[in-house]
């Protein structure tokens, strides 16, 4: 069982910037990451040297899988300009860049290193679909789980199944998730889907009246998300609207110690509680209606930070599915077992609500390029504390945020802990 | 071709096989599938028991492991009906309009296994139930050479 | 540029082992690091709880082609039983486990951990050697190099070419390399080839007459090196002895904070430098003869550790190729630049010479399953050091050690030094 | 099918193309490839010329490149003969017979890259000499869609 332990030096984050996320025929992953990088570098309020930066960590998936290119760290270092540094291209699946962010962080708390970059990048969209579903399930035991003919849609559907049957949950209860991430992503440019779903189904019915076709005859969002035409099944009980999508896009942020911080910034992002856990196959655990690893990662990241789940104002977490953000405000504790799927119909969990979860639009609208996504949860933070989020502004002082980002079924879980103090 | 199998004598549950040690691998669980067996490995020193199988025991760290074969019931912990599956399903005859089961099935000996279910009406997805028991089954794909054993459960 | 800090907390290697290396068809990335955490755990003097374990790394350079797996780093600790602590895999080609030796090292300096188990691992002979080739080829800058043709040994060869022009040297010095290299492996049981040239020579001759076919009329291994029936010529100057072969393998290290060493053995080995530094690809290099991330990794930890090359009593450096083992042995400062390849002509690096290199069989002869062969590099100078090394012992006391291990041409490198204080 | 293109306008070394601003990536560089021009990037701030492009200057650390079309003069730092290749290497027809060279290639402007070289004397590669002056060439593969400029320098 990990400790807790103190960090034993502050680490800060003083710049944060994404690519937009989306499909883009004539990006590569580096393309991405050099976008990200630049939007990083021009966050840094007062400026900085980039030739104070000692080293790097990148979070990636599978760019060997996706396009045929590994040993990606020392070429995106290769291409911000910043050789001869370290580069570490660090791997847990979809939790990839939340464990770049903690190596980051430890890196820095080690003295090894005042200044590094933590990065994030994935290009996705260069395979079809089918390839890129078969390249995502490299990401569960493929000796043991994915013979039982296993996707990833449907290890999240079959947690769903014991979810609901556990709770009383309905499928339907699922869409308010979607429909509050689509709401907040209209409102992020860097968004993949930056439409509400109301949008999107005007947008189908208006390129079927465009085409000639018989224009589909949803009236309200909820019939367009019952209807197998607009919202078509998975894996049951997850249909097309709980699943979040194919992406290219990265992410970079700027940490550094504590002690320089006000070299950088008068409005540093502390980052005090940085945990990662991990679990086994989804078969290998007591029950499924929640992840194991997720509730460690964050019993240790709050004890890290002296703080409790209550304090924590904003969150981030891994919605790779509307199911997985059910569960994971559960297993941080916003949320009693059985109540998460309530926060998001009683809008609790909506941007003005009292619990704000993912205002960058999550995984599922925002957009999922999965090594970039733990990253992206940081910069969404830091934009939101700093008071930078534009139309998604969440009102108030922040002090207090988190993210939460979950690898394949939950065998890896990082929850990071940040703080502003002025 | 696709053959279900019915795996037909449960009742031995320590056959002689068990005494003869094979290595607690990925490629030992699959001989036995293919010999139409069910393997959970025990520890010989805390007796916790492991499906799929392992060289050491996350308990107490003793690598005295045996193999011990199921009872071949259990229950169904959670479970899925896959519209689009991966190439190896699709290539057993698998797509939108022939989805199947995948669930997470708790065995009687308490650890769970990721299988295949069949048995249940995929048409009413919403009537499949949590808690229905399961007896173990054997799907295989392929010939000769080619031929593989998959773990499935029949309702 | 990567300052040089000292270690704030002193790091031990307190036991090693490995899996035997070779073809295995029975055996998976896993069932392979099972067995070489076993060796591990049976050469730690004082045996130890494993409980006590509190963050693993996991050098892997692509299980994700080679098997069809990513998120290796939780499978690989839920099979040794060490759930839920943090499990993360680092890749950075042939250098994952060097890289994952020196995120061990960070973690246990920062004091965010105690006792860390550092792995490798890599399963790559299931796929077909076409297909491992081009596998391999992802390490390079795929955008931007492999569009002209090369491919691994290609890469090494231009290097040896332009090497073979500014220093004299003749392809047939790279021979020595092997000789020496399968000299060694022939006395390491756990060796992919444990068999000197001259058996691999009268093996070749013995089956052809078994097999009722000519008998090749090599009279010594000279003639059999130099013949393309013997020898052939994988990408010239190199041939097929020049090469690593396609390996499966595992290797295990575990790490503890100085002040706990005592604990577990009395005789730890102190790991004193951990350095890493990244590099472009090749064609963007000044010179093709030298690798300079190697040169600056070298440089830093030799500053961390307070020696000199000199001090140096053996090293295990990355022999991908017999010319990687010649520049490599310049760029670590043991021998001038051009003077390298005449070394192992005039026996220095042999196991009984001054400076003996890769006392294990090296990548060349021991096997080269990419991810573990920077932590297999440790296993053998804390078998060395400790005076363990069985029939390839090196002669008297070996205080300090080095280990170099590089990803792609270059694009990684680090050097680890060590040292035995009793 | 597999065409070598000898580029045959070398001294317009600053065509207008360059003023109008691609991004310097990858897929422009390509593209520019296809239009038979082997393009550099230079930094506008420092003076750095880059081949492969570049987005930040590794020098000063400016973004703000343009893209300089190489005069295509170079010379050989290293090479290799290779028997076996990646497979679109084989797909274009080379094999343990029909091996070919891939090479660094110093251009006249300081920076290096990979290439192809072609009409090199292969029989005795021995005699192959580092130094050799190079001037560029483009390979092209494939037909309408698919057609794919590969760089190559010919001795
Ligand atoms: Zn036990
Ligand atoms: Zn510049």
């Amino acid at each position: 069982m990990p400790k807790t332990r103190p960090l034993p030096r502050g680490v800060a984050m003083v710049g944060a910037g994404m690519s937009k996320f989306g499909a883009f025929a004539e990006k590569n992953s580096r393309d991405l990451f050099v976008e990200s990088y630049k939007a990083m570098t021009k966050s840094v309020d007062k400026g900085f040297d980039p030739s104070r930066i000692e080293a790097m960590y990148v979070g990636n998936f599978s760019s060997d899988q996706f396009e045929h290119q590994a040993h990606l760290a020392p070429i995106l270092a290769d291409a911000v300009g910043l050789l001869p540094i370290p580069a570490t291209r660090v791997e847990d699946a979809c939790a990839s860049g939340g464990v770049a962010l903690r190596q980051g962080v430890m890196a820095i708390a080690s003295g090894m290193a005042d200044v590094v970059l933590v990065g994030g990048s994935e290009k996705m969209t260069a395979l079809k679909t089918a390839e890129v579903t078969e390249a995502l399930a490299t990401a569960a035991d493929v000796a043991f789980e994915i013979p039982a003919g296993f996707t990833f849609p449907g290890f999240y559907a079959a947690m769903a199944s014991a979810y609901m049957d556990r709770y009383g949950m309905k499928s339907e209860h699922l869409m308010n998730v979607a429909v509050k991430n689509h709401d907040n992503a209209a409102l992020n440019p860097n968004a993949q889907f930056g439409v509400t779903i109301q949008n999107w189904m005007e947008g189908r019915v208006a390129a079927a009246i465009k085409k000639g076709k018989p224009a589909p005859t949803w009236s309200t969002i909820w019939d367009f998300l019952h209807d197998e035409g607009g919202n078509p099944t998975i894996a049951y009980p997850l249909r097309l609207f709980d699943c979040s999508p194919i992406s290219d896009g990265a992410a970079s942020v700027l940490l550094v110690a504590d002690e320089i911080a006000h070299e950088f910034s008068d409005h540093p992002i502390h980052i005090i509680g940085s945990a990662q856990a991990s679990g086994s196959a989804l078969h290998d655990r007591p029950e499924l209606t929640s992840i194991p690893a997720a509730k460690t990662a964050a019993t240790i990241a709050y004890e890290m930070a002296g703080v409790t789940s209550k304090d924590i104002r904003i969150a981030e977490v891994h919605d790779c599915f509307t199911i997985a953000e059910v569960i994971a405000s559960e297993d941080l504790g916003f949320f009693a077992p059985g109540e998460g799927f309530k926060a998001a119909e009683d809008g609790v969990t909506a941007r003005n609500g009292a619990k704000p979860i993912n205002t960058s639009g999550g995984l599922k609208a925002k957009g999922h390029p999965v090594g970039a996504s733990g990253v992206a949860q940081a910069v969404e933070v830091f934009k939101q504390m700093r008071g930078q989020a534009e139309a998604r502004q969440v009102d108030g002082d922040i002090s207090l945020a988190l993210t939460h980002n979950v690898g394949a079924t939950g065998s890896t879980c990082t929850v990071h802990v940040y703080e502003r103090r002025n | 071709m696709l053959h279900f199998v019915q795996h037909d004598k449960r009742e031995n549950t320590m056959s002689e096989e068990t005494t003869t040690i094979r290595p607690f691998t990925q490629a030992a669980f699959n001989q036995y599938l293919a010999e139409h067996k069910l393997m959970t490995v025990k520890c010989t020193k805390c007796g916790g028991v492991y499906a799929p199988p392992r060289e050491i025991c996350p308990k107490c760290h003793s690598d005295e492991m045996e193999w011990v074969e199921a009872n071949g019931k259990g229950k169904l912990a959670g479970f899925t009906v896959i519209y689009s599956g991966p190439t190896f399903m699709v290539e057993q005859g698998f797509d939108k309009k022939n989805p199947y089961v995948s669930g997470i099935v708790e065995l009687e000996e308490g650890t769970f296994i990721s299988a295949r279910v069949t048995g249940l009406d995929m048409s009413k997805p919403e009537e499949i139930k949590v808690g229905t028991s399961l007896t173990v089954d054997f799907a295989e794909f392929g010939e000769g050479e080619a031929k593989k054993t998959y773990l499935a459960f029949k309702a």
